[in-house]
């Protein structure tokens, strides 16, 4: 049941409109829409979401350096680029960099910018934890990055099998950098995903079921329950991990009797969700492009969410299927190997589903629904990849080898990365308010395209012809010559490609400069993202939206006669908001989630280094938590509304000027503890969190 | 194994015409299946169980080369067939509008038919790829089933595999009975007598490597603290490369291996002269100056069976004790160096990145030492005095052979002279 | 495919969750507001109280001679009991919303399902 | 402008709507945020805890015979108090609510002191616990039994922890007049996460404790 009768639009549960007295008296609340003040301290999912992707494609400069230097390294046998050394912390930082600093926030940069958009809702269902799980993201990346000036980074692989991850094994402290900093970044995941559900399940716009939701909405969903559950098993495995290295624990220490198996499980448990963390975002956003640009809904609307949600599912049955030369038996084996396989089979109904989408549509090849075909081309090629690995007994040959290494760039870099550029082309007009240039684009695509089979395609055939992964050389004489010299004239390709989108990015920004904007609506679209000016208000809508049905936005211009044709029946400047209300209450910005970020890291480097520093950290987060809880989500002072609200009006006047007791507030503005609240719902889990980081070392 | 009557399989006929596509698109891509060419791969079988996976692998190659190509084809289709011709002089009059209606860029306000979905279309690719997953598991369960089957009989041969940084330790028990200390401790070279199973015991002394010989058996993990049986077996006799497939840090590159298949009587002849000790040398015996600087430097890591006055037992003890009760004295962390009693029987050293002697023959008479050509003394001499500038390592000698620069080269002569004596 | 009639509104045939006991249906949450009074959690935590007490009890001699499965099968049910009442009562499970009945049980499920796995691969069940 | 232009955050009821409606946000499921997001976090607890329990699980069955094992250390019938102790707490806690619901914020304050101080008890035995074991020659670092014990007990222990502060938080804040029968949704979600801790404690008790070693 949708509370239809009454406004949904609420910006967070328990806002308080009026405090009679500012937050700690000590600080100004930042103030201000501009500046690089009202970036740092913002709490608008927007912003957040734009922070998110800018951080992430400078994440994937850093890593695609990381790859460019490996495929340098491996360009001819015996290569002296990168010592073995480097070689191993490069290729571990790559991994980690892209999986954990530049695919999952660029999801998260979607899901800030385009969940409450896409449900009519005004900003999420916490904006200054919202605001919090980017800077602690941020923390944890550049956290991790530091490790290359303090005595070198991770060297043992991006999922750091136990013992060589050990103190003994590897003894310098970029181990420990990948433990800490992943554990931060876990941090910001989990609480980013319980604020996203409560918002999906709380925010929708009257009449937006849940099955009246875009598809992309309910990927983001799935992903938000994925990392609900799954961050917490990696929590453990890197708490374990931590406290082997710093503390003298034994959790890996075999000679005390432990099993190395252990960590694989833990580690596989959280990363075989992941990988499907990393492709359902993508899969929202094809199967948002797809039909736009198909001029048709998506094809099978049900089947795609349940295929979603199927997916999200049996991701936890699976986890073993990277274990099957580990030794843990043959039942272990034959059981995952089983139910590996037949993850082919929600994830085969998708891409028919988007291919029946396109069947006798009117396509519009734009960049995006360039990048997002794509995507389907090249996600199939890793996903049949992926199911010859499922194939137990054909794994013990691939399973650490250039075809595992071909298999999971098809699917992340084919699949992920490609429809995250399909969603960056498609939304750029919603966020900036004009468009990438197509051209340009569609050259980059190309070369993108080109440049990424020129350099994963080889590797199949390397991997079948038995080059190991994770080799910082080979002999000249294994006859990996060939294809390793096309990978890596093929990298640089996709080097030209990236910096392509890159410079895409200046030039149309520098055509846009001037030039009228955009428009609401400028792919003729079907979400209700479009149905507000671009780049998006503050605000996000000036009215409420009442949906009646799916692609709720699209039937407000077109209607479908009796005889199935298509009419338009409003342009969609007329039907879509124009961005002038102003009498919207929105939340204030806030330092809190700032301060309480820039606490974890400390945390982190003092266990590396000087307790005093963890100390200093844990005071940091502390305070920040204690400010911010006793901070109003909301500052009356911050900007001048004009409310035609009675209640609020009254709000206003009349607990401004009671001396903030709980008895004052008799005309039923909240209590003077809803900060205490916001503590108790959320702030637990954040406090328990940090506390894990800090408090839970006998 | 039941290689002997491989087409009696259930289904196997049709099965491996289906591998057909497959065998053919791997073959095409691998450009040359030609092994010597690619001594590491998966494609060209040498063994029983090699050639058990490649038939499951096969097929299912096959079959996802045929969805590639439906898949791949109807994408084409669908996007030449579907593709919205643009209409550029309406799109720049739209352009010049700015409209906000989405349709500057093509000029389009068409639409066809609205269709929302299909649902036996849906569930008939649903159910197809399900059947023809549930196919496909039957035959990885019978693969899986066929693989994990020993042929050999309890008393034959067993040899237990050991990992450790960066190379490998094959210890044999020719009795099949690991729990008694093995009969010949060799390295890095897994010699085998052909077409006969031979059954493994994999294990590691330190972290987790990953034993792999692409041409005869599919790969199987050396976890410390377990020990994981795996079976072995070649139709030719030959010279097999591996490589070890699990990060293992620093040299993990550098940590490769051979099988050496010999014919039964190659074979017998092999262990024969593997199972007698070293004799120590006299004063006068060539070599004697090498075994003294030998004792002072290198036997508290190297053991030479009969020479080194350490405890035998102690040492070949095929039980592994973390708990640093090892009989070696140095810092190394898996607490083993190579047992260097034969090492001039082999042909190559340190993880089998170097060859013993000069010029890598493509097949050398495996026992017939004379016959190898010469000695690679460069490399040797250039490995004692700095075994960490040829293959990376744990500098502080925790892990891998630490450097001596106090030696003469004089003693490096010598002592590349008493290795040559360890036949 | 094309010619499929235009398909009815979704909206239609689409399953919903919100329906009458979808899991994200709120006239659950009416029954909040009955809660239970002060006696009824006394009560509970007096079962709680005795069930605890069993536990302990087993602990002593005179269970021992029942044997480790016996025994096991006792104190699963008593743990279960108590987790259960404690839910129930003291979280309010069994007067609220139906959807966090779901999420909960969900985390558990998934947890007990994923970590049993875990184990069993491990043979730590002595079979 | 619409009524929408300007959502009424969900807490300002019309006067004199009571406190039902403060819990009671319109919000789609009609449950507040700050109650769903409690359940999710509790919901991904499980999975937290599930995996320390599962790691002792798996350490005890691995620790070498003859090493210092949880035979040597455990006392149960102290460890039978302290659980005891902490499963009243859940009692007291729950009328805490109870009693704020009612606008009794005398009984509140009563029965949130008296939470805390259990909860402090079982704190203070589990340091007293520690401190047996560690003097019987059980570390932290002994053996893997020891680090996965006090890994697990010492994760709950911070819960727990976590917890008092948060019953102490809320005292200040009643006293403080800052949360009245009008917040009483603050103690309901406090008290979620309290229980939470408490039953995680159930299931250590019995796995850890009680099973036959
Ligand atoms: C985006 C991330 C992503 C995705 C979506 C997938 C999807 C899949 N993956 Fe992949 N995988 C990774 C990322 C991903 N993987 C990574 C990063 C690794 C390596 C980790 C490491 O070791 O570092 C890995 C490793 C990996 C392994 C371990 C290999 C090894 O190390 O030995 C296996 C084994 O089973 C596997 C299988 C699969 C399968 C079956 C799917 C399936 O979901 C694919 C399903 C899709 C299709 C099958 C295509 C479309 C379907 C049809 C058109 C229908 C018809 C098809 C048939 C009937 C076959 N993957
Ligand atoms: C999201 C996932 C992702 C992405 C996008 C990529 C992208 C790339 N990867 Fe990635 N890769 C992984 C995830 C990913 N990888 C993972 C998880 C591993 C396993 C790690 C492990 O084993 O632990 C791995 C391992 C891995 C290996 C195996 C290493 C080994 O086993 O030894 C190789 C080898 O070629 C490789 C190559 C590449 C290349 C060439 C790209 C390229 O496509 C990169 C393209 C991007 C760029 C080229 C950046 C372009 C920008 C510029 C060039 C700007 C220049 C600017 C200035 C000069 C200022 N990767
Ligand atoms: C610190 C212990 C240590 C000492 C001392 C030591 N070695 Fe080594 N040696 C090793 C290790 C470890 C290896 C395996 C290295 C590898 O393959 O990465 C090795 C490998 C070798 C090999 C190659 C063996 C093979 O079959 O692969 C030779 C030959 C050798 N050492 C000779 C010597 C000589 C001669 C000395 C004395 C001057 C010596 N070693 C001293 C540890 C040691
Ligand atoms: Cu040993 Cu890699
Ligand atoms: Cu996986």
């Amino acid at each position: 049941m949708t509370t239809t009768s009454e406004p949904p639009l609420q910006l967070t549960a328990g806002v308080q409109l009026v405090r009679p007295s500012s937050s700690l008296g000590v600080l100004a609340r930042p103030k201000g829409d501009t500046g690089w003040k009202s970036w740092l301290f913002t709490v608008d999912h927007k912003r957040i979401g734009i922070m998110y992707g800018a951080a992430a494609l400078v994440f994937l400069v850093i890593g695609g350096i990381e790859a460019l230097l490996i495929r340098l390294q491996l360009a001819v046998p015996g290569g002296n680029v990168l010592s073995e050394d480097a070689y191993n912390q490069v290729f571990t930082m790559h991994g980690v960099t892209m999986v954990f600093l530049v695919i999952m926030p660029m999801a998260a940069a979607f899901a800030n910018y385009l969940l409450p958009l896409q449900i009519g809702a005004r900003d999420v269902a916490f904006p200054r934890l919202n605001a919090f799980s980017l800077w602690a993201f941020l923390a944890g990346g550049i956290f991790l990055n530091t490790s290359w000036f303090l005595g070198g980074a991770p060297d043992g692989g991006w999922f750091g099998y136990a013992p060589n991850s050990g103190l003994v094994y590897s003894p310098s402290n970029g181990m420990d950098f990948y433990a800490l900093g992943l554990q931060i970044a876990g941090i910001a995941s989990l609480v980013s995903a319980i604020n996203l559900i409560t918002t999906v399940l709380n925010m929708r716009a009257p009449g937006m079921t849940l099955f009246r939701m875009p598809v992309l909405t309910w990927m983001l969903l799935v992903v938000q329950f994925l990392l609900l559950f799954a961050i917490p098993v990696i929590t453990v495995a890197l708490f374990l991990l931590t406290f082997d290295r710093l503390f003298g624990a034994n959790f890996f220490n075999v000679a005390a009797g432990a099993d190395p198996l252990l960590w694989q499980h833990l580690f596989w448990i959280f990363g075989h969700p992941e990988v499907y963390i990393l492709i359902l975002p993508a899969f929202g956003i094809m199967s948002e492009v797809i039909p736009v640009f198909s001029r048709k809904p998506i094809f099978g609307y049900p089947f795609m969410v349940f295929s979603g949600i199927a997916i999200g599912f049996m991701g936890w049955g699976v986890w073993a299927h990277h274990m099957f030369t580990s030794g843990m038996g043959p039942v272990s084996v034959a059981a995952f190997s089983l139910s590996t396989m037949f993850i082919a089979v929600p994830t085969g109904v998708k891409i028919l589903n988007w291919l029946a989408t396109m069947w006798g549509g009117r396509l519009r090849m734009t960049t995006a629904m360039m990048y997002s075909v794509g995507a389907v081309a090249m996600f199939t090629i890793g996903g049949l990849s992926g199911v010859t690995h499922a194939i137990a007994p054909a794994d013990t040959q691939q399973t650490d080898t250039y075809y595992i290494v071909a298999h999971f760039h098809y699917v992340i870099f084919g699949g992920s990365l490609m429809g995250m550029l399909s969603g960056i082309y498609f939304w750029w007009p919603k966020m900036f308010g004009h468009k990438l240039d197509e051209k340009l684009g569609k050259i980059g695509f190309w070369v993108l395209l080109i440049g990424f089979n020129l350099t994963f395609g080889p590797m199949h055939i390397l991997g079948l012809q038995g080059m190991s992964r994770r080799i910082h050389s080979y002999a000249a004489d294994s006859g990996f010559n060939l294809w390793n010299m096309f990978a890596t004239v093929g990298s640089f390709v996709v080097a030209l490609g990236v910096m392509l989108f890159f410079w895409n990015i200046g030039v149309s920004r520098r055509r846009a400069r001037g030039a009228p904007p955009v428009g609401p609506d400028p792919w003729d679209a079907r979400g209700l993202e479009w149905m507000t000016a671009s780049p998006t208000p503050a605000h996000n809508f000036d009215r409420d939206i009442t949906v009646t049905r799916p692609d709720e936005f699209w039937h407000r211009k077109w209607r479908i006669g009796p005889d199935g044709e298509v009419k338009r029946i409003a342009r969609a400047a007329d039907v879509a908001h124009d961005g002038s209300a102003t009498d919207v209450h929105l939340p204030s910005p806030s330092y809190w989630p700032v301060v309480v970020a820039l606490g974890l890291p400390l945390v982190a480097y003092g266990l590396i280094y000087n307790l005093w520093i963890t100390g200093l950290g844990a005071l940091l987060i502390l305070g920040g938590l204690y400010g911010w809880v006793f901070e109003p989500p909301d500052d009356p002072e911050a900007h001048d509304h004009h409310d035609d609200h009675d209640a609020d009006g009254s709000d206003d006047s009349g607990n401004g000027a009671s001396g903030g007791g709980a008895s004052s507030n008799g005309d039923g503005a909240p209590a003077d503890g809803d900060g205490a609240r916001e503590l108790a719902g959320v702030g637990a889990g954040l406090a328990a969190s940090t506390a894990k980081a800090t408090g839970a070392q006998p | 194994m039941t290689a002997e009557q491989p087409s009696a399989r259930f289904g196997r006929p049709l099965w491996r015409r289906l591998g057909l596509v497959g065998i053919a698109l791997a073959a095409a891509l691998a450009l040359s299946a030609c092994a010597d060419e690619h001594p590491l791969d998966t494609l060209t079988e040498a063994g029983p169980d090699a050639q058990e996976i490649n038939d499951l692998f096969f097929p299912v190659l096959g079959v996802a080369i045929i969805v590639f190509f439906l898949v791949q084809g109807a994408i084409v289709y669908l996007v030449f067939k579907y593709r919205a011709r643009r209409r550029e002089a309406a799109a720049a009059a739209r352009a010049e509008e700015h409209s906000g209606d989405g349709d500057d860029l093509y000029g389009d306000d068409e639409y066809p038919a609205q269709v929302h979905g299909n649902l036996r279309l849906e569930l008939a690719w649903t159910i197809i790829p399900t059947i023809l997953l549930a196919v496909i598991s039957v035959f990885t369960l019978i693969s899986l089933v066929e693989l994990n089957e020993v042929s050999a009989a309890e008393d034959d041969l067993r040899v237990t595999v050991v990992g450790q940084q960066w190379w490998w330790e094959f210890q044999y028990h020719l009795d099949g009975d690991t729990s008694t200390p093995p009969d010949i401790v060799t390295a890095n070279e897994l010699v085998m007598p052909v077409r006969q199973q031979v059954p493994l015991e994999i294990t590691s002394r330190d972290v987790i490597h990953s034993f792999w010989i692409p041409r005869l058996n599919g790969k199987r993990d050396a976890v410390p603290g377990r020990t994981h049986p795996w079976v072995i077996e070649a139709n030719e006799v030959g010279r097999y490369m591996g490589q070890c497939t699990e990060f293992c840090g620093l040299s993990h590159a550098y940590m490769r291996m051979y099988a050496v298949v010999l014919s039964p009587e190659e074979w017998e002849e092999w262990v024969q002269g593997q199972i007698v000790d070293a004799a120590p040398l006299e004063p006068g015996d060539p070599g004697f100056e090498g075994q003294e600087v030998f004792l002072a430097n290198c036997a508290n890591c190297h053991v030479v069976n009969g020479v080194t006055d350490v405890n035998l037992d102690g040492r070949l003890d095929g039980m592994i004790d973390y708990a640093g009760a090892n009989s070696i004295t140095s810092a190394l962390v898996a607490g083993a160096a190579p047992n260097l009693t034969h090492f001039a029987s082999r042909t190559t050293f340190a993880g089998s990145i170097f060859d013993v002697y000069e010029g890598r023959a493509e097949w050398i008479p495996y026992l017939e030492v004379a016959e190898r050509g010469d000695l690679n003394r460069g490399h040797l001499a250039a490995w004692i005095r700095n075994a960490p500038e040829r293959k990376a390592n744990d500098a502080d000698g925790a892990r891998g052979m630490t450097a001596f620069p106090g030696l003469t080269e004089g003693e490096i002569d010598s002592l590349v002279e008493y290795l040559t004596t360890l036949r | 495919m094309s010619q499929t009639p235009p398909a009815p509104p979704a909206e239609e045939a689409a399953p919903t969750l919100e329906g009458p006991d979808g899991p994200l249906s709120a006239h659950a949450h009416d029954a909040v507001h009955e809660h239970p009074s002060d006696r009824q959690y006394v009560k509970i935590a007096l079962i709680l109280g005795v069930l605890t007490a069993l536990e302990v009890f087993t602990y002593f001699e005179s269970v021992h001679n029942l044997g480790d499965a016996a025994l096991y099968v006792i104190l699963i049910v008593l743990m279960v009991l108590k987790f259960v009442y404690v839910v129930a009562w003291f979280m309010h499970l069994k007067f609220d919303s139906v959807l966090f009945k779901r999420i909960f049980t969900a985390g558990v499920v998934l947890a007990l399902g994923v970590y049993l796995i875990m184990l069993t691969a491990f043979r730590i069940w002595g079979v | 402008m619409s009524e929408v232009a300007n959502p009424p955050p969900a807490v300002t009821a019309p006067a004199g709507a009571g406190h039902a409606s403060a819990a009671h946000p319109p919000t789609n499921t009609g449950m507040s945020h700050n109650k769903v997001a409690m359940w999710l976090f509790l919901g991904s607890e499980c999975l937290l805890f599930g995996a320390l329990i599962s790691v002792y699980m798996f350490a005890k069955s691995r620790l070498p015979a003859g090493e210092i094992g949880p035979l040597d250390v455990f006392d149960i019938p102290f460890t039978s108090v302290s659980s005891f102790v902490l499963l009243m707490s859940s009692l007291t806690m729950v009328l805490a609510l109870s009693a704020i619901t009612r606008g009794e914020e005398r009984g509140f304050r009563v029965w949130i002191v008296a939470t805390a101080l259990l909860g402090g008890t079982f704190i203070a035995g589990q340091v007293y616990e520690f401190t047996v074991f560690y003097n019987l020659g059980l570390g932290y670092t002994t053996n893997i039994f020891g680090s996965a014990f006090y890994t697990l007990t010492g994760f709950h222990g911070a819960h727990v922890t976590i917890g008092i502060v948060m019953l102490m938080s809320a005292l200040v804040a009643n006293l403080r007049g800052r949360l009245g029968p009008r917040n009483a949704e603050t103690v309901e979600l406090i008290g979620l996460y309290w229980h939470f801790v408490d039953i995680v404690w159930i299931l250590i008790f019995t796995i850890i404790y009680l099973f036959p070693q």
